[in-house]
Formats: C-alpha cells, structure tokens, sequence
C-alpha cells in the first residue's frame, strides 16, 4: 500500500537478480518473469512447429511419397497448424512481450491481478500438455479447423487435441481480462487514453478479442468433443444438425484470432517505427482508433470463410463487403508508419530492418486477403495454397517479424544487454530471403489450383513446390540466426544503459533491466511517450 | 497481354464461360495489390536513405497528418475496395444462379471418390461428360464428410456439404479433359480424389451418351473403378470406362418402393397424400410459404432432404426429412425415375417451354 | 479462488481500487455471456430447420419444473441483491441471512433441476441416448442437454462462489465489494435462465 | 460506482416486475398467438434480462468504461445469431 516513492526500493537489485531461487521463478507473480516463461513456453513452441513444417515442405519436394506417409502427412500439418495458432502466435507477444511491457509502459508496479496471471501461464502449460502428449498418442488428422462431420467420424485422437486447446482457451481468456483491467485502472494520475503508448493500444484491442470470441471457440470445440465422443450431432445432418453452423461458430472465433496475432504485432511496429526515427507519429489517434476499429469490425467478417461453403448468397454479400471494409484500418496503419519516417531522424538498426520487411509483407499480405473479398476470386482460390501463402504473408511475414523486431528493440530492456547488430541484420536479410522465395511460389500454386493439405499433388506443380522447399531452409536459417544471436546477446552482449535507444516511451524511464517494482520513483509522464521536438530531461 | 499475365501468374487455361472475365478482376486486383506494396516498400527505402540519422540528430520537428488528407486516404481506399467487391459479388452471383435450362448433373461424392448421374440415367465415375457451349448445373450430394468440387480450368468451386444439396454450374468453351480436385480435406487419400471433366462437341457427347447406354456388368466397373480411385500414387485417374446400372426406371422405382415413398405418391396421376410424380418434373409448381418454381432435379431432391421447407401448397406437411438416411444415389435414381414419369406423356414440355425437354430423351439430338 | 483477484498493492494506481474486481467481473461476465450467446445461436438455427420437432420437445419437457425453476431464480437474485444493500448498510447478519436463502434457493433449483433430469433419464432421454432420437429431437435434446447442463454448472459455480464470500464475511470481516461482484455473478446465471426458460418450456406447439 | 448505489425499494420493485412479466409470459404461453408467440415471450425475456443487467448488475449506474465489455458482448452476441440466422432463412 505504501506508495513506491516512499519505498526502500532505491538501490533495489533487478528483477532478474532480486531472487534467484527455482521457485523465485515458478512462484512469482511478477508480471516481468511471467512474460519471460511465456516467451521461454512460445519460442520451444514454434521451434517445435518449425521442424514439422520443414518435414512438410520436404515431403513436397517430389509429387508422391518422399519422406512420410499419407497419414503422417495428415497429423503432421494439423500438428503444425495447432502448434503454430494456438501455441506460439496467440500467447506469444500479447502474454510474452505485452505481460513484460503492459506495466512497464503504464508506470503500474504490475498488472492487475497477478496471480491470475501466473495461473494464466499454468493454464496454458497445462493445455499445452495435454495437446501436445495428445499428438504423441498418435495425433489428429482433422487440419487445425476441425470441420466436421469429419472431426466428428476421424478415428484419430480428436477428443484430447480438442480439450488441449479448449484449456488454452482460458488461459488466453485470463490473460485478456488481466490486460484490459490493468489498461482501465492502473494508468497512473494524469494519463489519457490517448497519452498511452501505442502498443498498448494493441494489446488492449487484442484483449478485447480474447475475452469475447474465445469463449465460441470452447463452445464449438466442446460440441466436436461431443458430436466424436457421444454421436450428439449437434452437426451432424443425419441427427438434425448443420455442418456448416460449426463453420459459423468456428469462425466467429478464429476470424477475430487473426487480428489476436496481427494487432500486437502492429503495435510492436508503431514503436520501433517511432523510436528509430525520433518521431512523433504521424497521427497518434489514427493508429489508436484503427486497432478498436480493427478489433470491433473484424468480428463482423467471419463468413467471409464460407463463400463456397453453400453459405446464402445475401450473407456472403453481407460478409464480403465488411470484410473489404476492415482492410481500410490496416491501410490507414501502413500510411501512418510510412509518414512518421518522414522528416524523422531515422537509424537502420535491427529491429528498423525487420520493419521495413513487415511494411512490404504485410501490405502485399494483406492486399491479397482483400483481394479474397472481391468474392469471384475467393471461389477460385479458397482451400488452395493461395489462402496458405496469403496468412503465411500476415502471420510470418506479419507477426513473426514483430515479434523479431520486439525482441531485439526490447532485449536491453528485458536483459539490460544489447543484441548484435550485424548478425541481426544478416538475419534479416536470410529471413526476407527465405520467405519470398517459400511463399511466392506458393500463391502462383494456388492460382494454378493446387489445393492446400495435399499429400500427394499432380506432377506439373512440382517445380513451384522445389522452389518453395529450398525457400523453407533459407527461412528457418534466418529465424535460427536471429533467435540464436539474441540469446547469445541475452547472456553474453554488451551492457546497455537504461535507455540504449534513446526512446522516449515510458518504459525506458526506468533502470534496464527493471527493479521488481518497476519503478522507484512514480513515473515521470513529461515529456510525453512521443515527443521528440523537446529536449528529454530524463536523459 | 491477357495470355502473358495469365501465365506470370500460373493461372489455368480459360476453359469456361466466365474465366476470362474472373481473370481480369484477378489481373486488375493483383496488379493494384504489387503496385501498393512496392510503394510502400520504395517510399519507405526512400525515407530512410533521405532521413537517415546525422550525428547531432537529437530532436525532429513534430509533423501531425492533415485530417483533410486522412479522410481522402481514407474515402479513397474505402471506394477501391468497395469496388473490388461491387464487380466481385456480380462475378460471384452469377456463379451461384445457374442459367434456367441448364443440363442438370447429379454428382454424389464420398471418401475418396466422385459419381455423376445423368438425365438419361446414365453414370459416370471419376470422370464428369459434357457437352461443349451449354450451361451445366451440378447437383451435388455428400454420402459422408464434406469434400470441394473444384475445376481449375473453370474457375468455379463448391463445397459438397454432407445432408444438402449443393449447387454449381459452368459452361465449358471448348472440347478437351479438365481436372477435378477435391479441395475440402476429407481424409486419408483426399489429394488423390480426382477426376476429370471431359468436354465433347454436342454431336460426340450424343454419341456417347448412347453408346454409354449398352448395357455392362455395372457392378465389376463400378468396383474396378473404385480400386482405381482409392490407389495413391496415380497422377491422373484414368477411368475411361463407364458403370451403367440398368433401367433407370426400374432401379429408381426400387429405391422409391424401399424408402416408402409410393405409399404416398403415386404413378398414375391420381392425388394421394403427396403430389403425383406424373407429369411433376419440369412443371411449376406452387410452393405453401408462397414461391413458385419448376421442379427440376434441384428442387426434387432438396423435397426429400427438406420437405418442411419445400412443400407444395395445398398439402399436409407430413413427409418426414431424408436428409441422412437416403444417400445420394438412391436419391439420383428416384429423381431419375420421376422424370421418366414425366416424359411418358410429356407435360413439362407444355407446361414449360423453357426447359427443354430434348437433352432428357436418349440418342442423338 | 478470489484470491486470484486479489489487487495489485499500487501506490500509483487509481485511488478507486475497488474497481479492478468489479471490471474485472465486468469482463468475465461478457465472455460469459458470448459462451451462451453460441448456444442461442445454435438454438435459433435449429429452431428454424427443425420448428416442429423443437416445439414437440418444448412439450415433451417438464413445464411447472421450468416455471418454478424461474421463480425460485428470481427470488434468489432478489436476496442476493438485497443482501449486499444490507451489508452496505453495515447490517451483517440480515446480510449473511439472505446469503443463505440465496444459497438455499440455489440448491432448491439444483434439485428441481435433479428431478426433471431423473424423469428424462427414466424416460430414456439421457444425454447418452440423444443419438437415438429422429434427427430434429436429437438436435432439440441435445440442446437440451448442453445449455441446461452448462446452466446448472454455472449455478454450482455460483454457489461454490457464494459459499465462500460468505464465509469470509461471517469470519473475515470482508466488506461489501467481494459481496457484490458474487452477486453480479449469480444474476448473470439468473439473466441466462429468463431465456432458457420459455425457450424450453413455453414456446410448445400447441396452446394448452 | 459513481452514482449512489441502488436501494431496497428500487430493488424489491424491480423484483415485483420481473415476477409480474414471468407470470404474463406464463399466461401468454397457454394462448395461441400464432406468430406472434416466439417474438412476444423472448420480448418479454429481454426486458426481463434488461432490468436484471440494469439494475441487479447495476449496469445503469456503472461507469461507462467499466460497462464497455458488456456492451460489446451485447453487440457481438447479436451480431452473431443475427448474421446466423440470415443466413440459415437465406440460404
């Protein structure tokens, strides 16, 4: 209750060295350690979906059996698919770096309930586990939507998956309804809505999402459990039901989820973009009110999955036009980094690199996602390798490189050490690399009709799936490199001030890394998080 | 122009009505998308060669965007993807509302196979028979999970959705063999469910529909056809043969009598519980929720799969659904034989002159 | 369990810190209600397909055991709402007494709730068995069975819930803010049976 | 809570309203409405569910930003079975 200025916190030991019992971590509630877990938790995650992903991309280097067999090919892209949406790029930057950051950059001493963020971190240990000794046990094969009436029928271990992801749903619930609290009512004496950094913005439209579609996601989930278990048929046409309901409701949620994984990300961009170039941006409220817009829009597009799913004409009109809609918000985002360059002071670092691959990824991503909304071509290219390429665009050359970018921008202040710029920088270049040329060829496959979750593919598409094999490699190189230099940095880089990047977003106005309190003096909330044309007092 | 940006792009060959005109939206769609991204690239290179940080860098001058700007971004984006959309959703209705007349195909799919029934009481398996320049509309039936009717060259698709009818229609260009692709995963071997479209000049088609008419132990063909398609490994199924079952009549009529249909429609025109099936396709009829329709192979088997939704006026609504427990074929054979009815004495040419009666009748035209 | 909710010891925080619990009870109760806001959606979906064997299974169920049901709900949430103006008010004990009658309609509920699943099951109409309905009964009672069993486990939740704040008021001298975001709780699982109800009891075929 | 909170009186007469409109829609389900009967007994079931969320929840009194979530669950909630059941009748 004492209020931190009058604390004996000065001279307090980081965060990191406060305690260094096993149990000083698994028992914290420190909202800076449980961030970390969960970036420790995503990275093993999306290690593990890496590698069956470059099975996958091998088994395509010749049109039959190369390495695995039809069936294993089957578990194997829902293993990955699993992995990659629900395990790594859901929790990894709202719960990783947002649980790190949220505080931090509301000058809050933690989030608001801590322990139910620790509880929230077990949830999603717990839901991991039993997904993933669920594909031990043989795996699904049902593809990561679980359509039924075939999830429903597959003789596969349906059942476990199912109820591992179902609990990763609360975890994902907890940690939103953390966010938005501490968004609402840890903001200190004197800050705005609007005084806030960006990427917390992102993190709070996120939160939104969580708390209010998941809960459909366990519901959907829990009626393929029982349509598989029990022969309810709540989808089932032979008992009454509709297949193309769990579609709605599926979508409901993993629509919205999309825009889970892309708005922190963004929000990870609207800060780099500002500190690299010492910039205002260019309009704070644009950035600000395009992820509510984003968030409360994107739920509205959902049926824009079931244009050929014999969904009425009037709805996919319905769904088409909203969804060409929600793109403006993220074009409006794009322009707005574009002109916070402009007349900045701008310095080519790492995570400033990664930016500019995410502008030229992600709009050209994008663009062919709305692109799908002009329904005509959405017929010819739905459940086809284009719609892989197009999400790959938004997810790994969206979401990933944030993530990238966040890590080697926030490393001082997670570790208090500065990442390596030239091998940053190399990797970069092997991640560009390696994306184009996996991806591109991907979206020429899919517009010559190859459909997506093929084992077996007509011999004419194999020069494409050559391509993109030899693409994969160079893009796992570079995502290796990068996380590979950043942990190396983590334990061995040089020491970094409390401000290494000259930032004046509210993070940075305390030690690097942080005291366990975070702060030993109430934050200061002048100069405001953007504003460069001042001289910053607290250099 | 058209031929060299179709192939930059990997597109199919336009072997449909309406490819060419999907394809310049694609043209127009994707070239607008490279365009977008290489400028925001190119600008964004620009900037930071042109604001590169000087030493001595320390304060930038505070820029705010003009609201005036923002709202022409924003009015100008909106109105090109509307735009997009508005030609898109034309594009895209077109393809739901098959031309009235249109030649009607029962398809049926299962794990990991497709079937197609045809007027004439014709089958076909794995490989779909047309003829050149007239409209086809493919109604289609899952007997089990949900699988993806998808023809490349043609640029449609659609889902086969397990208990309802599902509709698509296409008008091959010209004579050739285009591929069919299962694009729903649908289980162990869905990437080797295929098949192909094989469209012959009118004359041929004639020709083929009566030679496919002799009759051949159905049940062997149907059976090799069956190993054939569940073989992985195949590139290209080659299942030229045909499975022809008999009397159309005669099997549609089993299956009528087995479901229990006859009790309440009866042969002869006489009014029972239900309608008569004689003269009942192709005639219009009055629906009880107060539409008005031809009762073509479409409407006939969404009756039996949703008869509450379809009843004809003037009757009690006591059919019970058979959405699940009538699989597809039995429902093709009984949708055959009450065409068959029909054109005993031919009333649906009267009393629809629009849908022609001639394509139904066997042998050349 | 609302030790999980326990604050955040924050000096800079807002001064009204009470209100972290009461959003954050704000929240869940919106993701809550999207849980059955997907079952109405089935509901309605069915409904629409299969309106007659959805009204032939309105009149199958037990109606008086719904009616009473929504009354005895009604009347909790009036006790819970009412205890929390007493503790308010600094009236314990009256407080910790209608506590009880909430809690005690609860269980009444529960065992109302017990009665009619018994008279399915002996009817044969057990969730196990929703498989050997015809097609629109079978999606009818599997409805039945999700959205009244989801119901009633969020009933026992609310009571566990209850219980406990109970306890702490009578031995911990908590004050009226845990009290409330309990009852809020309970009035949410009191707002989704107002739609149960004459979704599964009423709206029958036929007047009678 | 910004606003003094509700008291026994409020409360006890929303009460005395919510067991009068159970007991219209009681009475109602025994007449034959013919179309009417779906639309009228789930009207009377939201102004019942509004007055719960209103006043027992103290949605009327709370902050607008503490009540941002319920209103979005409000709108996304129908939003969804509106959209559904478009498309369900449409299809």
């Amino acid at each position: 209750m004492t209020p931190p200025a009058q604390d004996s916190t000065a001279g307090a030991k980081s965060y990191l060295v406060a305690e260094t019992t096993w149990s000083s971590w698994l028992m914290t509630s420190d909202h800076k350690r449980i961030g970390i877990m969960f970036l420790a938790a995503t990275f093993l995650a999306m290690l593990l979906g890496g590698v069956v992903a470059l099975i996958l991309r091998i088994e395509h280097l010749t049109p039959h059996h190369t390495v695995v067999d039809a069936m294993t090919y089957n578990r194997l892209f829902t293993l990955h698919g699993v992995i990659m949406v629900w395990l790594f790029m859901i929790p990894a930057i709202p719960a990783g770096l947002g649980n790190f950051l949220l505080p931090l950059m509301l000058g809050a001493r933690d989030v608001a309930f801590p322990r139910l963020n620790l509880l929230s971190f077990y949830v999603y240990l717990l839901g991991a586990g039993i997904t993933l000794s669920a594909m031990l046990m043989g795996g699904t094969d049902t593809g990561w939507t679980f359509y039924t009436p075939y999830s429903a029928t597959s003789p596969t271990a349906v059942a476990p998956v199912v109820a591992g992801v179902f609990v990763l749903g609360i975890s994902s619930i907890m940690s939103g309804i953390n966010f938005i609290v501490t968004t609402h009512a840890l903001r200190p004496r004197g800050m705005g809505w609007f005084d806030m950094p960006l990427f917390v913005w992102g993190i709070y439209a996120t939160s939104i999402i969580q708390v209010v579609a998941t809960p459909v996601l366990g519901l959907s989930l829990a009626l393929v459990v029982l349509d598989h278990s029990f022969s309810w048929g709540i989808f089932d046409p032979a008992r009454g039901g509709d297949p193309v309901l769990f579609e709605h409701l599926f979508w409901f949620y993993s629509h919205p989820a999309v825009y889970i994984m892309i708005l922190p990300a963004m929000g990870v961009i609207s800060e780099v973009v500002c500190t690299f170039s010492r910039k205002n941006p260019l309009s704070y409220k644009a950035i600000a009110y395009s992820s509510l817009g984003i968030a409360l829009v994107g739920f509205l597009t959902w049926g824009h999955h079931l244009f050929v799913a014999g969904q009425s004409a009037y709805a996919s009109g319905a769904f088409g036009i909203i969804s060409e809609l929600v793109a403006v918000f993220s074009a409006i985002k794009v322009v707005t980094w574009l002109g916070t360059m402009y007349r900045g002071s701008i310095a080519f670092t790492t995570p400033m690199a990664y930016v500019f691959i995410f502008l030229f990824l992600f709009v050209f991503g994008g663009m062919t996602g709305v692109a799908q909304a002009a329904m005509s071509l959405d017929v010819h290219w739905h459940d086809t390798y284009f719609i892989v390429a197009h999400f790959h665009f938004i997810m790994v050359g969206g979401t990933l490189t944030g993530l990238i970018a966040g890590l080697h921008y926030w490393l001082p202040k997670i570790t208090g050490r500065l990442p390596n710029e030239r091998v940053g920088l190399i990797a970069a270049a092997l991640v560009l690399m390696g994306f184009v040329i996996t991806f591109v060829p991907q979206f020429l496959l899919g517009n010559a009709g190859m459909p997506r979750r093929y084992y077996d593919y007509p011999v004419r598409f194999q020069a494409l799936n050559v391509i993109s094999t030899v693409g994969s490699w160079l893009l796992s190189s570079g995502i290796l490199l990068a996380f590979g230099s950043l942990l190396h940095a983590a334990f061995r880089g040089p020491r970094a001030g409390s401000n290494p990047w000259g930032s004046r977003s509210f993070e940075w106005r305390t030690a690097s890394p942080p005291i366990t309190a975070n702060f030993e003096r109430p934050l200061d909330l002048v100069p405001g998080a953007y504003d460069y044309s001042v001289v910053n007092p607290h250099d | 122009m058209n031929d060299t940006l179709r192939g930059l792009l990997g597109l199919p060959e336009q072997a449909s009505s309406v490819a060419r005109d999907i394809d310049m939206l694609h043209l127009f769609v994707i070239l607008t998308t490279l365009l977008g991204a290489a400028c925001v690239g190119l600008v964004a290179l620009w900037f930071a060669v042109r604001f590169r940080r000087r030493p001595g860098d320390q304060l930038t001058p505070r820029v705010q965007a003009n609201p005036w700007w923002e709202a022409g971004l924003i009015g100008a984006l909106t109105c090109l993807f509307v735009g997009w959309w508005v030609i898109g959703y034309r594009q895209y209705l077109h393809l739901q509302v098959p031309p009235i007349g249109a030649y009607e195909i029962l398809v049926s799919a299962k794990q990991w196979m497709w079937s197609f029934a045809y007027p004439g009481g014709q089958r076909s398996l794995s490989m779909l028979v047309v003829p050149v320049g007239r409209p086809i509309k493919l109604v289609m039936m899952s007997r089990d999970v949900i699988h993806g009717f998808f023809v490349p060259a043609f640029r449609i698709k659609h889902d086969v959705v397990p208990g309802y009818v599902s509709v698509a229609w296409f008008q091959a260009e010209y004579a050739g063999t285009f591929q069919i692709l299962c694009t729903q995963y649908c289980g162990t071997s869905h990437s080797t469910m295929r098949g192909e479209v094989v469209a012959l000049a009118p004359a041929d088609f004639a020709l083929w529909l009566q030679g496919s008419r002799q009759p051949t132990r159905a049940a062997e063909a149907e059976e090799a056809a069956e190993r054939q398609a569940t073989t992985p490994g195949g590139d290209r199924l080659d299942i030229s043969h045909l499975a022809i079952d008999g009397d159309p009549i005669d099997r549609g009529r089993r299956a009528a009598a087995r479901h229990g249909c006859l009790s309440c429609h009866t042969e002869d025109g006489q009014r029972h519980i239900g309608p008569t099936w004689r003269g009942l396709y192709g005639s219009r009829v009055e629906l009880a929720d107060g539409r008005s329709l031809i009762a073509d192979a479409e409407y006939l088997t969404r009756c039996m799969m949703d008869p509450l939704g379809n009843a004809v006026a003037g009757y009690q609504t006591v059919m019970p659904s058979y959405r699940g427990t009538l699989d597809p074929d039995d429902a093709a054979s009984i949708v055959e034989f009450i065409k068959c009815l029909a054109m005993a004495d031919a009333p649906a040419a009267v009393a629809n002159p629009s849908l022609p009666t001639q394509p139904y009748r066997v042998g050349p035209p | 369990m609302t030790e999980l909710f326990a604050e955040t010891q924050d000096g800079v925080a807002l001064a009204e810190r009470d209100s972290l619990r009461r959003l954050g009870m704000m929240v869940f109760l919106a993701s809550e209600a999207m849980l059955f806001a997907g079952m109405f959606t089935l509901y309605a979906a069915g409904r629409i397909r299969h309106p007659q064997a959805f009204a032939d299974g309105v009149d199958h169920n037990l109606r008086w055991v719904g009616t009473a049901n929504t009354y005895v709900l009604l009347t909790s949430s009036w006790c819970i709402a009412m205890a929390v103006v007493r503790l308010r008010s600094g009236s314990r004990r009256s407080a910790l007494l209608l506590v009880s009658a909430t809690m005690l309609l609860g269980l009444l509920f529960l065992g109302l709730k017990g009665y009619e699943y018994q008279w399915h099951l002996a009817e044969g109409d057990g969730p196990m068995a929703v498989a050997r309905h015809d097609p629109g009964i079978a999606l009818f009672m599997g409805l039945y069975w999700l959205m009244t069993g989801t119901h009633a486990l969020h009933v026992i939740a609310g009571l566990i819930f209850l219980g406990y704040v109970a306890w702490r008021v009578a031995y911990r001298q908590a004050n009226d803010r845990l009290l409330e975001v309990a009852a809020w709780y309970w009035h949410l699982v009191d707002l989704i049976w107002v739609f149960i109800w004459p979704l599964f009891y009423l709206l029958g075929r036929v007047s009678r | 809570m910004s606003r003094t909170p509700f008291g026994e009186q409020a409360i006890t007469r929303v009460f005395l309203g919510l067991l009068a409109l159970a007991t219209t829609s009681l009475v109602l389900s025994s007449h034959d409405l013919g179309s009417g009967q779906l639309p009228v007994a789930l009207g009377i079931a939201c102004i019942k569910a509004t007055l719960i969320a209103l006043v027992f929840i103290g949605v009327a009194l709370a902050r607008p930003s503490h009540i941002i979530a319920v209103i979005l669950a409000a709108v996304m909630s129908s939003a969804m079975i509106g959209l559904v059941i478009m498309d369900v009748m449409t299809r």
